[in-house]
């Protein structure tokens, strides 16, 4: 059953620490993927924006490189390459819109094209929670967090149906739980944090992340710990002007959840590019360590 | 065989384009057709009078009349026929209006086509023969399911009208869902002192028998004698020595039952009576609290009770009942809402339902109608209302308006005012439904003496804001803007469906129900409270939603409709049904495995087995006699012969 | 007085009265134009057309025949037109192998309120008609003889099954014979060539039961006469499929019938056989070897092994061993691969509308109304009230024209259909020897089409087709008129 | 008589000649897997073959479905209530000839004549038919392993019921006259005097004789099987097997019984009267209008077929069997019952 990786472009540049800590989890899991040759850009939501053949053109060369590798399944740790990805193989079902993606290509595409999944949902499929408790070293004692999904990973319904409940998905709970952390139920944790809106309309986006780091705070939790480059960036890079634009004032670091369950597991925390969060990780990580030197337990 | 022919002009719709003159010589010349005419208006006093003359005149043994439709006037035409003296069987039509005349110009054409039309009505009338109403006698006892409104006002009705009833309840006691109400709109009198001497009524009145915390079993038989077997649950108590005192309920140590009467807003003890003016006022055990069915320890309740009712051994019974007609009242439940995550799905607690609330306000409710939040107990300041939760939603299938929830939210509001002063209701809606009597007026007074906010969209999110309020997200599309509320306490205006298992009732009634479980009507406008199974008549909600007024109302069409049908000592029983010819009938048994209505059993004639049809339970479908290999089985008046003579008539000659 | 000639097609309308009657009402209402050629004939509910009144106006002078009924889930009586909806589907793909263009044919659903979708029914069902033209009348049919391939490649080895345990099988029935009234089994008759079905009652007669490629007979036909007595009967693998059938509609009581059976390696087509042994005299001697079996007539040896002149239904048998027994002796036979088109059926499908219309004309110039068919089907349980010969249904008429004869035909396959078990007794038992078989085989291809590939008689507990329904249907398309 | 001889390529054409102005019916085969012969009417282009036929020549006498008469009902123009019937009831026959059917098929004809024409009604349509029948019947060239006409009566050679005989001898056919019809005929036919091949065609039907078994002594057969009437167990022994279908009636030479029915058209304006063969095989032969069936089990029925042929026909008719042991009930039957095996089980196994 080969899995091809798909990395999507913020992995080498604004999400490095993504990138870095995903790798980090998934080899202590043993999830081997092949790195997918020559992938290019996944169009985001420019391309989706201008057109919807160029955007699916953009996801289809890289399905298809993938197809021709024989592989069944693509991997990705961004929720924005999710959709995209997903949303060009079910348009592709359509033979009049195949033919003018076709037209856009080099080649014809392959008619059957693998599906895409995110890591974290191959990764509670595949292995699942009891296990990724067994792999726990360091548990996540006394940690209490909440974990914020974004609104594009289990949107549409239609076409992410597998990964659970639109408005209300429990896979990244059920992991941070099995790595020890007390997770609190986050009611707005498929709300949307302004996304690209952060450039053109500032102000928006500073409201909308404001309106969840408040509502965070609000909750009394340590950390929230989030599954997509651009929200990770609008709550930690741009986490003073949502204050201002609130009018409070937030410290409130925000996650990745792979730095989350890399921690449990022992990872080197230089390892998890946890030096990169802009809100500092420091107040939790001391909280964490305490508890685990004396052993506390709830 | 002396057959007269009537070619009905119609005025000019059927002589504006069929030569009817051309139509009635060519009748003359069919077979055994010894008088043919063309009156104008055939189904007029005179040309039904012209029927009648000529069947004396000619000494007529059939006619066939060629005019409209006979979904129109057949039975006029019938009744003619038999004021002459003839069976009202020896009658056949040829529609040459709606299938001739009024589809097309081409005159010659028409006027061919109605030609032989008639020739296949003669055709098929020289093989009629002459039916007889069969006659029963009728059980004049009627059975009324559901103890609800309706079904209290069918069972008062009947009772009146001298009939016996036997009304049967699956809860505890009568009163259905308008028991559980505070107060009722538009006159916010209180509901239970509207529907309170209505139930005593049905206790003390003596024509009426009661079968409380009851179900169907299954019912057989047909119209004036359906036999009803009835499971009586088991209370674990012996209500002929309850007295209804409530000793035993104070006693019970096992604390922590949630109270189904009070829609789980309180909890109460496993020994309960359901409210102060239950009917009857008896105690229930209910059995996944009882700590003694559970344990084999406790039995406080024996021991408290004054006549020794309490019986752990008690078991389920099952009681027969025959009766003439049954009418169908089991009323609704909500949908259910916890598939809305986006509202918590059933999560936040202080997210409740409109029925709950009802609870909340009653003075016979768990709080004595002091209105506090579920979480910590606390008077709400903010209370908000959100209209259409599980109606008019076609993403969860209930694509209908639940009709009533505008009002009562409206009612609701005006009670919070009521009780606390200084609250603040605010109302989510689409549209607000108020067209019954007093009912615009009403909701008036709701938004401008009682200053409730209502806010015109969606609610696309509630969450808990971490300091113990819930913030209520929505649109306003008045404004054009999203609106965010702070809410102490969410009331959701839960959409109606058909009560659990109206489904499977429905198949022991034989009647059918649509993909909601509401009970399908004989006629959407025309025949509400019937069903197309004689015998069997609707009331209430069970048939589609709707307000108190019409439940009542409909439970007085049914109790008419019941009355009517047992105003005759015999019922005649239709006679266009099947009938076996002994000597054919091999029983192989093939028409008794696809009667619908199962209406043919097979018996034992002189050491043989026969098919035998019952007369009043066939329907005259004919799907035996096309069943039937050997045709032993005809259905009477569409037999093979008179078939086969109008497929003949048209393809042999 | 009959269509306008040359303007108008004799088309025959059946409508159920609650839903299209009111639906062909609304759209007069409407003044919907329409062309006059329809007769509408009126009937309670699609479920009351029998497929028989079809047929009885397409083969005396229908052009085109429309069947309308209410919408399945909508019927006034709940069930009637899930019902006709299966027994309609059969029909439309039982007309093409009599020869009848299946476009002549439509069945459709349309509500009281839906008078458009009557006129747009009505147009262009009208239109397909007239598109086809007049149809051809089978009295006029001209003369065309072909005749049945029947070497074909058996599923599973053919042989004489002289091997087979019959003194076993014998010491079984003696066994058994006293708890029942008889065993039937097989004998030989006048002579070796022939069989003859044998009525065991002491046993002495079990000493003369036979087993054997001879063994034609399918006993089972005899079976709904001994309803209520004990009786035990031999089968070959076709013929237990007829008792199961027999079971599936209560017409046996399971615990009246002991069914003994031994794998079966194929019967002998009796008909070529004496066809190659001509006119002889005398039966000297026939001797069975494992491949087939040596006649000696009038001192001439005839070799027919069984590969070339197996019965048709042999070869493309797939229960050599009784789908069902009590006593079962002897090892199963394993059968590899799907029957192919049985040679019957495979002679019909090669030939055009038209051919098959002449082919059945000429075949049923020969029949002579002995009724051999039908008398030796184990399903016609009808016995001596059989439609063919009553006044009352008056189905048929005694004159002896190839429409009356062929009308049978349809009516017995049309009551066989989803019951008959392929058997092949009809067609053996016709003295004159007509095809009659390939009319029940197309019957059961479209049963196994339509119903997930099922088989009558392989499972006692089974209900047939046509004598249930299902609300929704996998295999049945309603007629879109817009295509 | 007068005798005539034309050799075996002729045949066709001799038949052909008869043709001209005659009904000619033959015995034509019918191409099937399971072939069968059927007397047909010559018509040019056919090639003569004599086979046995498997059906009986009975059709030239009684066909299996023939008008009695027609009626139609005429309507008065002026009063629709008057209806007048016209009837026609004329028997249609036409001049025929039955060429090339066998002796066993030819005393058929003479069986028929006893209750059609020599008893107290004599029936026109028949007797139109008979009139004009000449039968040319060939003598027995070969012996089937069914046929038993020696038993009855009859014989390869029996002239019983037939004009001419006609007899195959290597090279061409003999033709004897028998009766004055035959006589009449053989006289207009332009062909070579036979008698120098006499002796060769007494040679040949010699032959055939010689081949047959012995048959058993039937003599007693009319009181034997009269005796078994009240044995119902015999009877039920026997039919066990039978199928109650009309096969063996319908191919029988001397089966005569019919059906009358009228039949309509459409609306029954105009009809017909029909005869139709019946079979007494068949439940339906005995039921009366009431339902009540005389003879309701196939046992009750074979026991009419067997005595009537081999005891009541007799003694009604003069001590002639009124079967001719042609085997065709035989042949045709689809459980192979065999009507000797009964006939002289009757006769020989003691019981009641």
């Amino acid at each position: 059953m080969s899995i091809v990786y798909y990395p999507g472009c913020s992995a080498a540049g604004t999400s490095s620490d993504y990138e870095k800590s995903t790798q980090a989890v998934c080899d202590a899991l043993g999830m081997s993927f092949t790195p997918l040759p020559d992938w290019n850009c996944c169009g985001s939501t420019p391309a989706h924006a201008t057109s919807t053949e160029l955007s699916a053109a953009l996801s289809v060369r890289n399905l298809d490189i993938a197809a021709k590798m024989g592989a069944e399944k693509v991997a990705t740790p961004c929720p924005s390459c999710l959709s995209n990805l997903r949303l060009a193989k079910k348009r592709m079902e359509k033979p009049e819109f195949r033919a003018r993606v076709d037209e856009l290509l080099d080649e014809a595409s392959s008619a059957e094209l693998p599906q895409t999944y995110s890591v974290m949902q191959l990764i509670y499929e595949k292995y699942g929670s009891e296990f990724v408790a067994h792999r726990v070293q360091r548990p996540l004692k006394g940690l209490k967090v909440a974990c914020y999904y974004g609104c594009l990973m289990s949107r549409p319904a239609d076409i992410m149906a597998d990964f659970g409940h639109p408005e209300n998905p429990q896979v990244m709970e059920s992991l941070l739980r099995a790595c020890g952390a007390e997770v609190v139920e986050f009611p707005l944790k498929t709300e949307c944090c302004g996304a690209s809106h952060g450039i053109p309309e500032r102000q928006l986006t500073a409201n909308l992340s404001g309106k969840i780091l408040e509502t965070a705070q609000n909750m009394g939790i340590d950390a929230l710990v989030a599954a997509c480059p651009l929200c990770q960036m609008n709550l930690d890079l741009r986490q003073k002007q949502a204050g201002k634009a609130m009018g409070k004032e937030f410290a409130l670091p925000v996650f990745y959840y792979t730095q989350m369950m890399g921690m449990a597991f022992g990872i080197k925390l230089s390892a998890l590019g946890l030096n990169k969060l802009v809100v500092s990780p420091e107040p939790v990580l001391k909280k964490w360590q305490a508890a685990l030197k004396e052993g506390v337990c709830e | 065989m002396r057959i007269g022919v009537f070619i009905c002009h119609c005025g000019s719709n059927i002589g504006g384009t069929v030569d009817c003159a051309k139509v009635a010589a060519l009748a003359a010349t069919f077979p055994d057709v010894v008088y043919a005419t063309d009156p104008m208006y055939t189904c007029a006093e005179p040309g039904q009078a012209a029927i009648e003359e000529a069947i004396k005149n000619y000494q007529l043994d059939g006619v066939v009349v060629a005019s409209c439709s006979p979904r129109m006037h057949e039975p006029t035409f019938r009744r003619t026929v038999e004021r002459a003296g003839l069976n009202r069987y020896m009658f056949e039509m040829a529609n040459i209006r709606e299938h001739v005349s009024w589809i097309g110009k081409d005159i010659e054409a028409n006027t061919n086509k109605a030609a032989e039309l008639v020739k296949m009505a003669v055709a098929k009338l020289r093989n009629n023969k002459a039916l007889h109403a069969a006659s029963f006698d009728v059980n004049k006892k009627v059975l009324v399911i559901g103890g609800g409104v309706a079904g209290i006002q069918a069972a008062l009705d009947c009772a009146e009208g001298g009939i016996p009833v036997v009304l049967v309840e699956r809860e505890a006691t009568i009163g259905g869902k308008m028991a559980k109400l505070d107060k009722t709109f538009p006159t916010v009198d209180c509901s239970a002192c509207i529907l309170g001497p209505k139930m005593v009524d049905v206790a003390q009145s003596p024509n009426i028998t009661t079968y409380a915390y009851s179900e169907i079993e299954s019912i057989s038989g047909y119209v004036g004698n359906f036999t009803v077997t009835i499971r009586k649950k088991t209370t674990y108590v012996d209500w002929s020595k309850c007295t209804g005192c409530g000793a035993c309920t104070e006693k019970c140590p096992s604390k922590k039952t949630p109270d189904a009467f009070n829609e789980v807003t309180g909890l109460t003890t496993a020994i309960t009576i359901a409210f102060p003016q239950a009917i009857p006022k008896k105690a229930v055990i209910n059995a996944q609290h009882c700590k003694k069915l559970l344990t084999g320890k406790c039995g406080v309740c024996a021991k408290t009770c004054p006549t020794g009712a309490i019986n752990y051994e008690m078991k389920d019974e099952l009681v027969t009942e025959t009766v003439g007609a049954i009418v169908a009242a089991t009323g609704y439940d909500l949908v259910d809402w916890t598939q809305y995550e986006q509202y918590g799905g059933g999560r936040y607690p202080d997210v409740i339902t409109s029925l709950q609330y009802e609870r909340l306000l009653s003075a016979s409710g768990p709080t004595g109608g002091h209105i506090v939040r579920p979480s910590d107990g606390k008077e709400p300041k903010n209370v908000v209302f959100i209209q259409c939760v599980g109606s008019r939603d076609r993403s969860i299938g209930r694509p209908y308006c639940s009709g009533f929830c505008c009002m009562y939210t409206a009612k609701q509001a005006v009670l919070t005012k009521d009780h606390m002063p200084d609250s603040q209701s605010y109302v989510f809606y689409m549209d607000i439904r108020a067209n019954g009597k007093l009912y615009d007026e009403f909701q008036r007074r709701a938004v401008e003496e009682y200053g409730t906010e209502y806010i015109r969209g969606r609610v696309s999110k509630i969450y808990p804001d971490g300091k113990g309020h819930l913030i209520v997200k929505g649109a306003d599309t008045l404004l054009g803007q999203a609106v965010e509320v702070e809410a102490d306490l969410v009331v959701l205006a839960v959409g109606v469906e058909a009560a659990k298992g109206a489904a499977r009732l429905a198949e022991k009634l034989r009647i059918s129900y649509d993909s909601y479980g509401f009970f399908m009507e004989s006629h959407v406008k025309l025949k509400p409270v019937e069903t197309n199974t004689a015998g069997v008549y609707l009331a209430g909600v069970c048939q589609g939603v709707k307000d108190i007024p019409a439940s009542v109302a409909q439970g007085s069409a049914a109790a008419a409709k019941v009355l009517s049908l047992f105003s005759k000592d015999k019922l005649q029983s239709d006679p266009q049904i099947s009938q076996v010819d002994i000597k054919r009938c091999i029983a192989c048994g093939k028409c008794v495995q696809t009667c619908p209505f199962g209406a043919i059993e097979l018996f034992d004639f002189r050491g043989q087995q026969k098919a035998r049809v019952i007369e009043t339970v066939c329907q005259g479908c004919g799907l035996c006699t096309a069943t039937c290999p050997q045709g032993a089985i005809q259905l009477a008046h569409f037999t093979d012969n008179q078939i086969l003579a109008e497929v003949d008539a048209l393809c042999q000659c | 007085m009959s269509v306008l000639a040359g303007k108008e097609l004799r088309i025959v309308g059946f409508l159920c009265n609650w839903c299209s009657y009111g639906g062909a009402d609304t759209a007069g209402v409407a003044r919907a134009t329409q062309p006059t050629d329809l007769r509408i004939v009126r009937v309670p509910c699609s479920g009351r057309i029998d497929p028989l009144f079809i047929l009885r106006a397409l083969l005396h002078g229908a052009d085109g025949v429309l069947v309308s009924g209410c919408h399945p889930g909508d019927c006034h009586y709940a069930e009637g037109n899930y019902y006709a909806r299966r027994r309609l589907e059969i029909l439309k793909q039982f007309l093409p192998v009599l020869g009848i263009d299946p476009r002549r044919f439509e069945y459709t659903w349309i509500s009281a309120s839906e008078g458009q979708r009557w006129q747009l029914a009505v147009t262009k069902f009208t239109q397909q008609i007239h598109e086809l033209g007049a149809a051809p009348a089978f009295e006029n049919a001209e003369k065309l003889i072909q005749i049945a391939d029947m070497a074909l490649t058996a599923l599973r080895p053919l042989g004489t099954g002289q091997h087979a345990a019959l003194a076993d099988l014998k010491k079984a029935i003696v066994e058994k014979l006293p708890e029942l009234d008889c065993v039937i089994g097989w004998q030989q008759s006048y002579d070796a060539a022939h069989s003859a079905p044998l009525f065991m009652r002491k046993p002495e007669d079990v000493e003369k039961l036979v087993w054997g490629p001879l063994n034609v007979n399918n006993l089972a036909t005899y079976l709904p006469q001994y309803k209520g007595k004990k009786v035990g009967i031999v089968v070959k693998g076709c013929d237990s499929r007829s008792v199961t059938q027999l079971l599936q509609e209560g017409l046996i009581n399971r615990d009246d019938v002991v069914v003994f059976s031994m794998p079966c390696e194929g019967t002998l087509d009796m008909a070529r056989i004496n066809q190659a042994l001509g006119a002889y005299q005398h039966i000297d001697k026939v001797a069975y070897d494992e491949a087939g079996v040596s006649i000696t007539a009038d001192g001439k040896e005839h070799r027919f092994c069984m590969v070339e002149y197996a019965q048709g239904k042999c070869y493309s048998c797939a229960t050599p061993g009784a789908v069902l027994a009590d006593v079962r002796l002897g090892t199963p036979t394993p059968v590899t691969g799907t029957p192919a088109t049985p040679p019957e059926l495979a002679l019909l499908d090669s030939m055009s509308l038209s051919e098959r219309f002449a082919f059945w004309h000429t075949q049923m110039e020969r029949c002579i109304r002995c009724y051999a068919c039908r008398n030796a089907c184990p399903m016609c349980v009808c016995r001596d009230y059989c439609v063919a010969e009553s006044r009352d249904p008056h189905w048929l008429t005694q004159e002896d024209t190839a429409t009356e004869k062929f009308f049978f035909q349809t009516i017995h396959a049309l009551h066989l259909a989803g019951r008959c078990t392929g058997c092949g007794e009809c067609q053996r038992a016709c003295p004159v020897g007509i095809p009659i078989l390939a009319l029940r085989q197309q019957i059961a291809r479209a049963v196994a089409q339509t119903f997930e590939g099922y088989r009558p008689g392989m499972n006692a507990k089974a209900t047939p087709p046509l004598m249930g329904f299902t609300v929704e249907e996998n295999n049945i398309k309603e007629k879109d008129w817009n295509k | 008589m007068i005798t005539r001889y034309f050799p075996a390529d002729a045949l066709t054409k001799v038949v052909a000649s008869l043709a001209d102005e005659r009904r000619v019916l033959i015995p034509v085969t019918q191409p099937a897997v399971k072939k069968s012969v059927i007397f047909a009417p010559f018509s040019a282009g056919m090639t003569v073959e004599l086979h046995k036929a498997s059906v009986a020549p009975k059709e030239a006498v009684l066909p299996q479905c023939e008008t009695l008469l027609t009626y139609s009902k005429q309507k008065d123009a002026e009063d629709p209530s008057k209806v007048n019937l016209v009837l026609d009831d004329k028997p249609q026959a036409q001049p025929t000839i039955v060429f090339g059917c066998r002796p066993c098929d030819a005393r058929g004809f003479a069986v028929l004549d006893r209750p059609y024409l020599d008893g107290p009604f004599i029936d026109p349509y028949y007797q139109a038919r008979r009139k004009q029948l000449i039968v040319i019947t060939q003598t027995c060239p070969s012996v089937g392993t069914t046929c038993f006409c020696h038993w009855v009566g009859s014989g390869p050679n029996s002239t019983t019921g037939s004009d001419i005989m006609l007899t195959a001898i290597d090279g061409g056919y003999v033709l004897e006259a028998v009766t004055e019809k035959g006589e009449a005929l053989l006289a207009g036919m332009k062909l070579e005097d036979g008698a120098p091949f006499m002796d060769k065609a007494k040679t040949a039907r010699g032959t055939v004789e010689a081949q047959l078994a012995p048959a058993p002594d039937l003599t007693q057969a009319q009181e034997k099987i009269a005796a078994r009437f009240n044995d119902n167990t015999f009877w039920e022994e026997q039919t066990a097997q039978c199928l109650s279908c009309g096969a063996c009636t319908y191919m029988c030479p001397t089966c005569y019984c019919f059906n009358i029915t009228d039949e309509g058209d459409g609306v029954c304006k105009a009809g017909r009267r029909l005869r139709t063969w019946d079979t007494c095989m068949s439940p339906l032969f005995t039921r009366e209008a009431s339902g009540h069936n005389a003879r309701m089990s196939k046992a009750q029925r074979m026991k009419n077929r067997i005595s009537h042929k081999f005891s009541t026909y007799p003694e009604n008719w003069g001590g002639e069997f009124s079967c001719n042991g042609c085997g065709r009930c035989i042949n045709n039957c689809p459980v192979n019952l065999d009507i000797r095996a009964i006939v002289l089980a009757a006769i020989n196994e003691k019981g009641a």
